[in-house]
């Protein structure tokens, strides 16, 4: 055989590159920190550094009068975050951000589930891309939408007139602690837009949890006597829930951090976010701002350390 | 004695796909019954068939007797072994096997005390707190076999449970599979693409080829007495000889299969048929050697037979010309397809 | 076997949910040919082209405009370069603090926008940086970066380890194999991740106005304009216009991306 | 400080009350920018506070080079050096400007100039002329239940400013309606006083769907939220007027709160010289008079009521409430130190959490 | 004549896991090497070895004669063939064979020429346009060779090359590899875990365990006298007796060897030894019966052992008592451990 006849010599690998290589085969230490070097300068010192000079801030306070910010440390910026208002707005937070998880999971789940275990072909990539394209398009458009449907003068309130069951919305908005006077200016409203907004960043998920279970699962659980109901207590919630809980990584943490939604709908309540954001950009309270962020940076932190034990992490 | 399953005319169509065409079979009850086929020839779907997991387009399924159309699974004595097991992984090595008798409302205490029976059965005693993933491919396949029997079934299927086994595993899980029926007394459905695996774990075999049945009979009968060239084929080692072949062997001139083991080498001087070592394979026991019977072959069929060499006996090197001699009874005629 | 099986309270449930997805998108399509300008009446009273034009001739979108291109640009540029080394050993090497690694590129998505906003605006004015260009660009990479580790994670661990021992078995070096395996292999997940990169700066409006000084792209000009706006349906027509051009990305990026086990744009 | 003023640098940067710096865009009759960067070659860049907080609090980021602060601001931004002392001198027009504004406390200190006064004006009553067929006469319409003349309750139907300085409003109203609380300004408030005004504002929030914060959101949600009555600037009575929406102004009997502003200088103004010639240029042109019909306020130089600067009338500024100088209660920072004596007073620090407080439901 | 490949002391360990621990090899120029072994047992760390993809932690290799420490995999004369191929999937079937000659710096015709006769030779001529996503599972294994094969290696590595692919392909690639290797000379190194494959495609084998080699030899030494009773066990197929089984067979008191088609039953009477049928397995070709031997046995060894009957050859039932004859040379004492 011609090809193979005379086995050569390899022709020797010279120059820079030949050399450089040489040097990474015998040292991959080298290589690894050629790689990793970049990467963590921006996000271990640029990033980190950034969460650090935030946290600092918190210890700083400022003067009442001037709005001057006094660098010398202290903790009576935490002893204003402890202040009835403040932690009215932290529990309200984390109750709305609770409460949108929820109702993400819920409307969610019935998606995921469908998409994940019964579409096939054309109607898997439907609803594929009928969850990516939502998620992906502007998110103040969605919010501007939101507006203009809940509106007093808006498209719900037209509804349920037309239908004549505005009796009906004004009994729901006559409810104290969720109604007000129009959808719009609800804790209600706000609610809403929450869970619209958020509700790609749960489905995808547990779609992607739930394409994990292979049919054996379920048909093996069948075959042991289990009703369909029965199967999905005891077999497909329990193998969703790592998606769930990747879900509500990002429905929580996007709820504690947002300020432009309670901002355009709702009762002019602070949450978290909207009280960041004005008091480092409207109050000029950077040190409360700061402690104020470390709230969220603390919860998330350890619904990480909880998500991370429940194998959550990978579905991020 | 009513059969445990039995198909009349069933037939399991996808759109033009005939995976299960027109089957009729009966399964008696206690017996362990493989289904042997290729990829494709319909042996899952007739079990998911039993299973209720598929329902039938034409035909009609029995389960001792009582027709199962429209039953769902979990209303059916049956209990399934899958190819990938389909332990929960959520749950551990107990509650896999408890699943079944949680579903069926069995006292705590009792489902508990009766799984871990069952895992002593399986020789897994004390593994019950382990999570599926922590388990052998061989434990799994234990943990599986005793979640379906825990509950009791009268029919055991198994979907090629061991497909996924390592040759010494599979080689061990088949005499445990085997003595464990005896034990349990019930029917076992089983599913093989291994010749071997089927001929030494059923009582009978029921051999597949694109959702048909071509043969149904005991390991011996499918393996010395095929009726088709394709069982014949299929359940392997067999030389299959051309008609014109065979009439050169001394038998009618219809397609006719011939064992390799029955054929013994002797000198070229003297032999009725003689040929030339092309090819041998060690196989430790014994060695197999491809003979070349050369010119008098038939242009259409292969001219080449196998012939086993018994371990301990010379083994001619390739290129040598040996004969062959064979015992008249051991050649077998069979149905032209 | 499975599609005709669903219940259908489970389609009506999916499709509705698909729906309350779609509709409030459309809608802002619907008022952007609406010939009011300034009351949200439903239904709309008419419809006209004429806010096209009159958004066309708006110098302050197209400065908005340009400068969220650029800035999408550049920080997708560098999220790509910065995902992909990252990508590259977490996914190829073994290494004491690997798992710390991954989890600091997901912190800036995990951590809400605010926060990343905040520090890094803190950071500029305790090291006395000023707002620009790049302090836009420096927020919206850090946040850009885990979507192009995403997508090339997913694809180093698909070209399996085998074919870069492969190249150099085959003869070539680690500078060779790079160019010649590695790069061609990983094209298509980067361009993906590139893309929804690209997209993610492009929408992203909370980092944004903490980053960026007296400069507005075009989300910050909406968020602007939904507040105090000068000429409404102008705002919807921008509104429609850049769901429509995120989507491009996206959809590239699906179709790129399709039939792997890692679909991109799944995390944004 | 500067003693002359030289060539432009060409830009100034200024944090200005929304619809205070006008390019035409708007409404193309009311530009009083580009005639300016025409004539300097400084090209103006605004960015708009919607709260004497965030003006503040922009000041002290730094980069701005001029600040319509308000009474309640000005104070503040001299207190913490964000502002530099103007030479008059370099302002040919200073001696147009409104006497009474002249050596105005709140951009005078120790006989120091701070900053040039720009406009000033009422924080008036907006009602729905169709709800209230006649002009509402007591702030009682925002502040107490009741029921209107389209037979439906005020509650959910009124806003209130979503702003801490709107605790004066409060205590504005208990001191025509609680004389007994003895509130002299309602700037100044003991424990007492300011608690009172603390509990009239639960009361409010009761009343209130969303509080007002910007005022083109404001403008928004009369035409599509159903706000019928609140407090307000003349600016978005104007915008709503223009849009043919029926809305009108009133200020009560009690009375009204205000804003003077000022345009002031930043420390460290990177564009002094173009900063100066904004200040003259805030004096001596259409600004002042066109300024005041855009905007519903009063000019700082009378003069541009009736010279045809631009399109003021003496008719329009005493409209706007030019008479009402001595009425009018103009913003100033709460401090402790008051007219009640040394720490007697509540301080804005507590205005601030307090507000957020009541406006959160506590 | 220097050997190929040759190992003097060679460890690779990964912390306290000693995946090759002390190995001397020598494997001759033109061998078809295999190395047997069970999962872990430290062959494909050897073959990376070899290849140059890790490091020894101590002792030397050499290739040819030739220290290779410290170089890297693209300087060394050696190709491998992965287990999953490793084919290029961005490049075509052409391109992917023709890779080592471009990096290699070999003109575009020549290269393009060359492989597509590495193709024909493969019998994959026209395949060139392919992708390998659009090949079978043999059809990529004949890529992966040709791709190794044209860059004309001194020593061809292959990591268990035909562990995926299914058991009739896996015959005919056998054939072809052994072919092959007859047909191109060069040194071949062969990595599986399937005794059948070593045995029947090799010269000699070097059966490993937990890092270290028990044993080298051809497969008759290998399978007929093996040094370990690991070897016995897991070349397999063979009775491994206890020392005190094996006196009763007649031999010295050691452990042993002795292979079931050695044995033949006859009847009871007069036999020197006898025992009960246990378990019957059918094989096809032959029967393997397991003989428990009861009594005479010692109490901490086996007391069965596996006897093979023939095919054609009576098969006594489960329960009858046997007795059993065999050659005094079958026995096979070995080294204890
Ligand atoms: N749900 C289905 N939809 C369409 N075709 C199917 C479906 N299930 C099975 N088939 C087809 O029916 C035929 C028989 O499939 P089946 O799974 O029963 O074969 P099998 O004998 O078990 O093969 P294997 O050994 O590969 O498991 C195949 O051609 C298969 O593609
Ligand atoms: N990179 C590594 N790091 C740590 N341990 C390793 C590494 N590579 C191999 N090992 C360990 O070394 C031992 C030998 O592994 P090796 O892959 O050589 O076995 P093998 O004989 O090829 O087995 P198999 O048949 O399963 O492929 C195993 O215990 C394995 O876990
Ligand atoms: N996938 C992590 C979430 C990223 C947040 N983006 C949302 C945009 C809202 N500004
Ligand atoms: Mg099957
Ligand atoms: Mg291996």
């Amino acid at each position: 055989m011609s090809v193979l006849a005379d086995s050569g010599p390899r022709p020797a690998r010279e120059g820079v590159g030949g050399r450089l290589s040489d040097l990474l085969w015998r040292r991959p230490g080298v290589l690894l920190a050629l790689l990793l070097v970049p990467p963590l300068l921006w996000l271990g010192v640029v990033y980190l550094g950034s969460l650090f000079a935030l946290l600092l801030q918190s210890f700083f306070s400022i003067d009442e009068f001037s709005g001057v910010i006094d660098r010398t440390p202290t903790l009576k910026t935490y002893g204003e975050l402890l202040r009835p208002a403040n932690l009215d707005i932290i529990w309200r937070t984390v109750l709305m951000a609770a409460a949108v998880t929820v109702a993400s999971v819920a409307v969610a789940f019935p998606i995921a589930y469908y998409a994940a275990r019964h579409a096939r072909g054309r109607w898997k990539a439907l609803f594929y891309l009928g969850v990516m394209l939502p998620l992906w398009s502007s998110y103040l458009v969605k919010v501007y939408a939101w507006k203009l449907i809940l509106a007093k003068e808006g498209i719900v309130g037209w509804g349920f007139d037309s239908l004549g069951l505005g009796r009906v919305l004004e009994a729901f908005l006559a409810v104290p602690g969720i109604g007000g006077n129009s959808l719009s200016v609800s804790p209600t409203g706000t609610f809403i837009v929450f869970v619209y907004v958020w509700l790609p960043f749960m489905i995808l998920p547990i779609q992607a949890a739930l394409e994990r279970v292979p049919d054996s699962l379920v048909e093996a659980s069948g075959d042991l006597g289990a009703t369909p109901g029965q199967t999905f207590r005891h077999v497909i919630w329990p193998l969703a829930l790592p998606g769930v809980v990747a879900g509500s990584i990002f429905t929580f943490s996007l709820t504690l951090g947002d300020y432009i939604i309670p901002q355009i709908i709702g009762t002019s309540a602070r949450f978290i976010g909207l009280a960041v954001y004005q008091y480092q950009g409207t109050a000029g309270n950077v040190p409360l701002a700061a402690a104020f962020a470390v709230v969220p940076i603390v919860i998330m932190g350890s619904y990480l350390a909880v998500a991370k034990r429940l194998g959550a992490f990978d579905a991020l | 004695m009513t059969a445990a399953v039995s198909f009349r005319g069933v037939s399991r169509h996808f759109g033009t796909v005939k995976a299960v065409d027109g089957v009729d079979l009966d399964i008696a009850e206690g017996e362990f019954f493989a289904m042997l086929g290729p990829s494709g020839s319909g042996k899952t779907t007739c079990l998911r068939l039993i299973a209720g997991f598929e329902t039938p387009t034409a035909g009609r399924i029995e389960l001792f007797g009582e027709d199962v159309s429209g039953r769902p699974p979990y209303r059916r004595a049956v209990n399934t072994v899958f190819q990938d097991y389909a332990l929960f992984p959520h749950l551990n090595v107990l509650d896999n096997v408890a699943y079944g008798l949680m579903i069926a409302g069995v006292p705590k205490a009792e489902r508990r005390r009766r799984a871990e029976e069952a895992l002593s059965m399986m020789a897994l005693p004390g593994y019950g707190g382990r999570k599926p993933s922590e388990l052998s491919g061989g434990q799994r396949q234990r943990v599986a076999l005793a979640r379906a029997l825990v509950n009791r079934p009268r029919v055991l299927l198994l979907d090629e449970p061991l497909g996924a086994l390592d040759l010494k595993l599979r080689e061990q899980m088949q005499d445990e599979l085997k003595t464990l029926q005896r034990k349990v007394g019930i029917t076992f459905v089983f599913v093989t693409h291994d010749q071997g695996e089927a001929l030494s774990m059923a009582d009978r075999v029921a051999v597949f080829n694109e959702g048909r049945i071509q043969q149904v009979g005991s390991p011996e009968e499918v393996y010395a007495r095929p009726r088709t060239r394709f069982v014949a084929d299929f359940v392997g080692g067999s030389n299959v000889l051309h008609p014109g072949v065979a009439a050169l062997f001394g038998g009618r001139p219809a397609w006719a299969s011939l064992r390799p083991e029955a054929l013994r080498l002797g000198p070229p001087e003297g032999a009725r048929i003689t040929g030339v070592v092309t090819a041998a394979r060690y196989l430790g026991a014994a060695t197999r050697l491809v003979v070349d019977l050369g010119a008098g072959a038939p242009p259409d069929g292969r001219s080449d037979v196998a012939v086993l060499v018994p371990g301990g006996h010379p083994v001619p090197a390739p290129g040598t010309r040996v004969g062959l001699a064979w015992d008249a009874e051991a050649l077998h005629p069979m149905a032209t397809e | 076997m499975r599609p005709d099986r669903a219940p259908w309270w489970l389609k009506a449930m999916a499709g509705g949910g698909l729906l309350f997805l779609h509709l409030p998108i459309l809608l802002i399509f619907v008022y952007a040919f609406s010939s009011e300008a300034k009351t949200f009446v439903w239904p709309p009273p008419g419809f006209t082209l004429q806010w096209f034009g009159r958004a066309w001739a708006r110098p302050d979108i197209w400065e908005a405009l340009s400068l969220s291109l650029r800035v999408a640009l550049i920080a997708t540029l560098v999220a790509l370069v910065l995902g992909t080394l990252c990508a590259a050993a977490v996914a190829r090497t073994r290494f004491f603090g690997r798992e710390a690694v991954s989890l600091l590129v997901v912190l800036p998505i995990a951590l809400p926008g605010i926060i990343t906003g905040i520090s890094l605006r803190s950071a500029f004015s305790l090291a006395d940086i000023p707002f620009s260009f790049w302090t836009i660009v420096l927020g919206h990479a850090t946040f850009c970066i885990v979507v192009v580790y995403n997508n090339a994670v997913a694809r180093f661990r698909r070209v399996s380890g085998n074919l870069i021992e492969a190249s150099m078995d085959l003869g070539a070096t680690y500078g060779q194999t790079l160019r010649h395996v590695i790069l061609p292999n990983i094209a298509t997940a980067l361009l993906a991740g590139g893309m929804l990169a690209f997209a993610l700066s492009f929408d992203e409006v909370i980092v944004t106005t903490f980053t960026a000084g007296q400069q507005a792209t075009l989300p910050i000009w909406m968020l602007e304009e939904l507040v105090r706006p000068r000429e409404r349906p102008v705002t919807n027509v921008v509104a429609m216009v850049v769901v429509l051009v995120t989507l491009l990305p996206i959809l590239g990026a699906y179709y790129l991306t399709r039939g792997t086990e890692t679909v991109a744009g799944s995390g944004k | 400080q500067m003693t002359e003023v030289g060539d432009g640098e060409g830009a100034v940067s200024i944090v200005a009350w929304p619809g205070y710096i006008e390019r035409g865009e708007t409404d193309p009759a009311y530009d009083w920018v580009t005639g300016f960067e025409q004539a300097t070659g400084c090209m103006v860049d605004v960015k708009t506070a919607n709260t004497s907080d965030e003006m503040v609090a922009l000041m002290n980021e730094g980069g701005f080079d001029l600040v319509t602060a308000s009474g309640d601001a000005s104070l503040r931004l001299v207190a913490g050096q964000r502002v530099q002392a103007i030479d008059t001198d370099l302002i040919p027009s200073w001696s147009k400007v409104d006497d009474r504004l002249k050596d105005a406390p709140w951009h005078t200190v120790d006989g120091v100039h701070y900053g040039v006064p720009y406009q000033w004006g009422p924080n008036v009553l907006m009602y729905r002329t169709d709800v209230f067929p006649e002009a509402p006469t007591s702030w009682n319409v925002v502040f107490e239940e009741q029921t209107l003349s389209d037979g439906q309750s005020n509650k959910g139907r009124v806003q209130a400013y979503d702003g801490p300085i709107y605790i004066a409003d409060a205590a504005q109203y208990l001191m025509a309606h609680k004389p007994e609380l003895g509130i002299t300004s309602p700037y100044e408030l003991n424990e007492d006083q300011y608690k009172a005004a603390l509990d009239l504002l639960r009361a409010q929030r009761e009343l209130v769907g969303r509080y007002w914060h910007d005022a083109m959101i404001q403008v928004d949600d009369v035409q599509n939220e159903g706000v019928v009555a609140s407090s307000s600037w003349p600016f978005q009575v104007n915008l709503l007027k223009a849009d043919g929406a029926p809305v009108a102004s009133t200020i009560p009997e009690e009375g009204a709160t205000g804003w003077a502003d000022t345009l002031m200088m930043a420390a460290d103004a990177e564009h002094p010289n173009c900063a100066y010639r904004f200040m003259e240029h805030s004096l001596s042109s259409n600004l002042q008079s066109d300024l005041s019909v855009w905007f519903g306020s009063v000019p700082a130089v009378p003069a541009a009521c009736s010279d045809g600067s631009g399109q003021q009338t003496q008719e329009g500024c005493d409209a706007n409430g030019f008479q009402d100088f001595d009425r009018i209660r103009f913003w100033t920072t709460p401090t402790a130190d008051c007219s009640q004596g040394e720490g007697a007073c509540v301080p804005y620090y507590r205005w601030v959490s307090d507000y957020i407080g009541v406006i959160g439901g506590r």
